[in-house]
């Protein structure tokens, strides 16, 4: 692997100031950005995204190779919670395991964004290195896919309800337990970051050059800037979280740590197999590598509430998540780069 | 005054709206909520750290006629056996304006 | 009317945002933008709108014509609310009839904000459609008249206070209902929206070009797409409150949506007699024609605690405001177009 | 520790001041302020919606002695009759430090 | 139900976690943390206002065992003592889920 | 002095609206920018003069003149509150003196950002107007010691503990009052401000002018507007703070208003001493002069919580603050001028 990728990754400020978080987390500093500021920054994130991705959308032709990544987008999206479930199965029961793999298929769209960021630093002129505007609409319909799956598997491998408690319990047996499937898929399809991310995305394409113009010096000029912010309490939150690692055990965090490569594997072999460009390719290998820890969680809560978040949220966001925009993003483009040339 | 119940729950904000249409159903239309409330227990701590708004708590408390409690908690009870929570029921007197 | 105006203004990045707010809240997603950040986003807002209407204000002369605009906008502000209270009263007792008529003769410095957005967007050449830095001031001027009528409407034709609690009641009777002018004045002049627009104003009077400078990449660059974020919010806010409509009853939801027109063609008529350009007679048209949701329900909240914020905030959140960003902007231009040709 | 009694009103948060002066006018000086707080009753729904903080209540609880409680509600009657709210007395231990 | 006593200990937010922490000590798990408190007391007013969040109050609120009061109590007086605040404790009712 | 340098201080945007915000709560208007809006600010403000300092830093050339300066720098934060302590001995006890000693030792980074706009808007072609990047390196170096020397001159004089209430005191006599080193420490080196300031500024410092483009929209072009609506609260606060004045009596009051000129003109003498330009005069004068608000009375409520804050906050924010961004400022600047012609 090229180390010059790693240390250029490294030394962008969007990574610094995610190094500062996890600082300042680690000194145990009082330093916040108490909510919610960081939910604000979050929903400009996923419109700024989402904007820019409909306008590049709107100003590149759309071919059957875009269809296709979409495709195969929504393919890992369902195929990955599958067998990381009955891997995970190994070591954690039924809720625990669907909730995991629903949140290790779906995306982190920071995550996403970082590679964005890391890709346009590297200032290369070879327009490959330029994803087009539809990775963000692939981005968008990877979200809720996972979450489908792993609600799903939770219910299939549910194991029959104990009746010990059965006497105290005021509901009809059959009422407790069952999946409200309305909240579920709108949960699924309609939660907060899924709806302002396509939202902006069409709103993007359905604009004209006049009407982004207008806005884009307040979601696209300042974008890095944000994101410098944002990975600040990020690193804080992610490095808070750290103490909770002790009990999740060892097989756990090396599920967090191999996955995550292992996924974007199959996402970069998929891009090879359809021949798009390395820009393409690493933030196809990116949303596969990347775990979610806002969308999912939040429908694991009403739909799985027997799992138990301190797992899966602490494995995607202290775990994952820094190792894929530290180590993971820059690997992922050495490969892709050693496969391309 | 006059002697009431002062109910006290805490509930995943995210599941608040199922308590409150408890209480509703069952004829208690005066409640208060308290929003962005962090805590611990059977289900581990629970942080209202940045990001993901989905560990944060709220407390949900009304002040009603005894004879409304047990209706109430019937139907509460099973939503804190499904996701966590706590229900506290104390004596209260309530100042009638 | 020309039904393109009413395009262009639906496709303008503001409205979508709106439009994705309303379809959130439809879908019922759990996507907001908590408090403070709303709070804070319109106090950007009024501080870039005021902070611009005095750079404005500065450049261009004053001149007589600019005077009558500002007493008609004051007679207008102070006017509606007289009309529309004896036609509410039609239907609602006295307190909630005052507090709505206030509301009505106020004005909303969003549908202001929505309005100068969309005449920008339109690209015109022609001098007349950009309106004058001083109906800024117009509107400063209108937000608190309509606040001392109501007041004073509710007063004065209130019911002599019921007896039948005097007894359980410690105060003596003079004692309550008793208007503290004190406080009310505070309120309809010192409110915080008004102190933020009109302070800004002055502001912008009292800075030099380089102090202008050095301050628009904030206040003036990012303007709209900020206004994007907030109508987003405003669109979940206003949704929300659609169901409280049912409680309110057609010949509310009737007054509502014909007052905004009705009024706005006052405001055009005023605008026509005075000999104003298109610009500052769409924006006196839909300061007319707008109502309140900050300044005035603060303001009745203390002034005139019986009637009933779920009357008067829901009409003016749920009803007037959406109508007017969407529909009325585009057709009292259309009107204006017509008269003006 | 010492008995005492535990005041508990809600009111909007825009007439918070009102009972606090109250309070203070009695000789109630310690309390405490939850702001942000949502909630319903008599007068409808108040929700911590956008725009506007109007509708936002606040929950001002304070311990004091006995002796204070009727004083402190007979000036806090008429506020919550004008303005809406509730009030609430129930019994505590004070632990002294 | 089960009789239990509730613990509601209001403290300046940035000597919260000792606190929380002399709880778990005593082997009290459960508990429940209202944030952006402001308040009143011997120590004068504490407003939440900008700049700082040094002067931000919270409230801990914990249903325990009645044997567990006393060594909580025991542990929570110092730091009161020393930074300010208040505990209160009474009686209620917790429904078991 | 130049009364036209008070004069162009007080036209600059960001005083003007510090005393908007003075104004609004004057007169008891409800304008509010509530938490965490201005924690959120600050952050941002001391994100970005970090970054921008330690960018600058980089760009210059470092010399044995700044290690000087930054020596001077930290010696004036070390050595006011030592004679503040035993001048405030004469009117407070011994834990409030020594709170109020470490405050006006530390500083204020909001006057720094002041003084460094007020630099700025002069529009002075003179480059010794212009402030060297490690100026800010200079007051990320001054936050922390006055704490310390605080904590131990409250420690050093403390009276013995009384023992009239060991009775009921569960805890061993030395148990009570003993420093926690490591949490005061901490609490002095790794303060969210100084995690912030210092990071960004090495963040700066470490990322290349590639970096620096793609960050400056967000951190340096729209500083200036924040800094307005920074003041704007900051205003709000002084003044609401004002009404507790009367209980800290004029002795008090004196000291705030003479120790700021009082310690300036020590950074005046030490920087004339040191030969440097102006501009960097009138920082040294400010960080000597300001008191701090933020991150002393967070570390004093730690280690000090017998001091009360209602005195050294109250000092500080309502006297010290104001008289510095309104008049010390041009004083300082004429002093310097008058020095160096
Ligand atoms: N004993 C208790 N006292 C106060 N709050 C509690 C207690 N137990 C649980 N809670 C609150 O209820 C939430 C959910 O509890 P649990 O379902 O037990 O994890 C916790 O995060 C606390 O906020
Ligand atoms: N029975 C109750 N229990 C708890 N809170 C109440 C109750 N009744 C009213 N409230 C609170 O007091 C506020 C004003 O009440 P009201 O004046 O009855 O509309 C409501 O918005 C609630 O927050
Ligand atoms: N009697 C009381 N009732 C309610 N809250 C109190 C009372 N006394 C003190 N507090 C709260 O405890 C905090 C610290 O109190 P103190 O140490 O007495 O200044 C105050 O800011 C209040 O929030
Ligand atoms: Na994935
Ligand atoms: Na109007
Ligand atoms: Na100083």
């Amino acid at each position: 692997m090229d180390v010059s990728l790693l240390l250029d990754n490294l030394r962008t400020p969007a990574i610094l100031f995610f190094g500062l978080g996890v600082f300042a987390a680690v000194v145990r500093s009082d330093l916040a950005l108490p909510q919610p500021i960081p939910k604000f920054l979050s929903v400009y994130l996923l419109m700024a995204i989402g904007l820019h991705g409909g306008v590049e959308l709107m100003r590149s032709e759309i071919d059957t190779s875009v269809v296709l990544i979409l495709l195969a987008a929504v393919g890992l999206s369902a195929a990955t919670p599958l067998w990381s479930f009955f891997v995970l199965r190994l070591k954690l029961d039924v809720p625990n395991a669907a909730a995991m793999a629903a949140t290790y298929g779906s995306i982190s769209a920071v995550t996403f964004i970082t590679a964005t960021n890391f890709l346009d630093s590297l200032n290369s002129t070879d327009p490959a290195y330029t994803p087009g505007g539809y990775m963000v609409a692939a981005m968008a319909l990877m979200e809720s896919p996972a979450i489908v799956v792993g609600v799903l598997l939770a219910r299939y491998f549910a194991s029959p309800a104990k009746d010990s408690d059965s006497s105290s319990d005021p509901l009809p047996q059959e009422d407790r337990g069952k999946i409200d499937w309305g909240e579920l898929l709108r949960e699924a399809f309609f939660n907060g970051a899924v709806i302002v991310l396509v939202g902006s995305l069409l709103i993007g394409i359905a604009i004209d050059e006049k009407g982004w113009d207008s806005i884009q010096p307040f979601v696209y000029t300042p974008f890095k800037g944000v994101l410098c912010l944002f990975l600040l309490d990020m690193g804080l939150v992610a490095a808070r979280r750290l103490s909770d690692l002790r009990r999740c055990g060892p097989s756990l965090i090396a599920f967090a740590i191999l996955s995550a490569p292992l996924h974007a594997s199959l996402g970069i072999a998929v891009a090879w197999l359809l021949g798009v460009g390395q820009g393409d390719a690493l933030l196809l290998a990116v949303l596969a590598g990347s775990a979610s820890y806002i969308a999912v969680p939040a429908a694991m809560r009403l739909a799985v509430p027997e799992a138990n978040p301190g797992l899966y949220v602490t494995m995607s966001l202290a775990v994952t998540f820094p190792f894929n925009i530290t180590v993971g993003i820059p690997l992922y483009l050495a490969i892709i780069e050693a496969l391309w040339a | 005054m006059k002697p009431i119940k002062r109910m006290e729950i805490v509930i995943g904000t995210v599941h608040a709206d199922r308590v409150i249409e408890a209480l509703r159903s069952v004829g208690v239309t005066g409640y208060t909520v308290i929003n962005g409330v962090s805590g611990s227990g059977d289900r581990g701590t629970r942080r209202i750290d940045g990001v993901s708004g989905a560990f944060e708590n709220c407390m949900v408390i009304s002040a009603c006629d005894e004879s409304l409690v047990d209706p109430a908690v019937k139907k509460i009870k099973p939503i804190l056996k499904r996701f966590g929570g706590l229900c506290l029921v104390s004596d209260a007197q309530w100042i009638m304006h």
